[in-house]
């Protein structure tokens, strides 16, 4: 694994994620990192007035995990951070499955702190994701944009 | 030669995935669109919309210049995460 | 276990605590929260100019666990926050040690982040611990509070 | 009676974890740091400074009044996390 690779782990696919592994590629031989932050995101069973049943996560391939790397050297350039890993799977979801992971190290938590979130900020609003659910009451259905989100990008 | 890309709603709602169109010189974005639009009703009204695109897989507004054998990819706003 | 403390895990304890059961515990049986906030803080092996070989944490037995329940009574009262998990270590421990553990669930990510911060800011300023550091150049020394965390702890 | 507890710095630049005090009606915390910073240089010299202090493990400030029986501490500022 080369030195870039071990700094920022970017993936999108189809396999779910093990957070205790993330979690020991964040700390292993890293003792100047005193902090480390981390964002789950999951299905959950209720969303914009539905109950839900699974979803599915459409995304441009030759797009997406470029978008993302964007998204992180923007965080590394802002932040002294030490590591970043940051997942997303695409493809069939099932209630309570992990989405997203993003996890990120550095000697000071502040920085860990802001970096993640600005990360998802952007994430939610920039890279090419979309979701379709499966809703109880009304078939399938695309996940609309959110407005909070998009403030949420704009404090940045 | 241009390959233009439908994604999520919108691909599901023109009934098309890709298309080609051919590459004129000075051509922008909204040149593209405005093509597109004139293909019928269906295509006006979803392209009328809050659409985000992107020129070779990144994000641009309406004046980018398209430049020949480019991708062009028309999609919703994202909702990742 | 009942219903209290399922929302709210708190503990300080000598024994080490592991991050994959902690996340375990934020989301079994708990498909209404799409967010998982965590944050863990490590023995770094440099702290204020000072290369280090460990550190001890010292309490106040008596007040320390309400001290934290307190703080995270705050956080629950502020944001719409699901569940919590909270723990820190003391006594003896090495550099990359585990020391303290925050975990937040909620519906939305906002909460969760905050939350964590809020509880982190807090803890950091108002809960009775303190650390002795075992440094390869001084001897032992007292961590001195630091004026960094008093400001993140007003801006709440 | 009153106990009094010192930890970490404090208790160690005192040389004292803790001692108990004869309870007077109407004392307050600064009444009792006073009686403590009388004890000799050394006292006044560590309680004079940055100097935290609970009362039945609560924070509070100087003014905080004392009851019979009361738990003291006193503390440098905190250092967790």
């Amino acid at each position: 694994m080369d030195h870039n690779q071990e700094l920022a782990m970017i993936k999108v696919t189809e396999n779910d994620f093990n957070v205790a592994e993330e979690y020991q590629a964040l700390i292993n031989n890293n003792s100047q990192d005193g902090a480390v932050v981390f964002f789950v995101g999951l299905v959950r069973d209720f969303n914009q007035g539905h109950s839900i049943k699974g979803l599915h996560l459409e995304y441009y391939p030759a797009m997406t995990e470029n978008a993302l790397k964007v998204i992180v050297e923007k965080a590394k350039e802002r932040w002294p951070i030490g590591r970043v890993r940051l997942i997303h799977r695409v493809g069939s979801l099932n209630i309570n499955d992990q989405i997203v992971f993003v996890g990120v190290s550095s000697q000071h938590r502040e920085a860990s702190f802001e970096a993640a979130q600005f990360i998802m900020d952007f994430l939610k609003t920039e890279a090419p994701f979309w979701k379709k659910e499966v809703t109880a009451d009304e078939g399938e259905r695309w996940v609309e944009a959110n407005q909070k989100d998009q403030l949420a990008r704009k404090r940045w | 030669m241009i390959n233009v890309l439908f994604f999520a709603s919108l691909r599901e709602r023109l009934g098309c995935e890709s298309l080609t169109l051919d590459y004129q010189p000075e051509m922008k974005l909204d040149d593209i669109k405005n093509q597109l639009m004139a293909k019928g009703d269906n295509w006006q009204n979803v392209l009328s919309g809050n659409v985000l695109a992107a020129i070779d897989q990144e994000m641009v507004q309406g004046d980018a210049e398209i430049h020949d054998n480019a991708e062009i990819a028309f999609f919703p706003p994202v909702t990742g995460g």
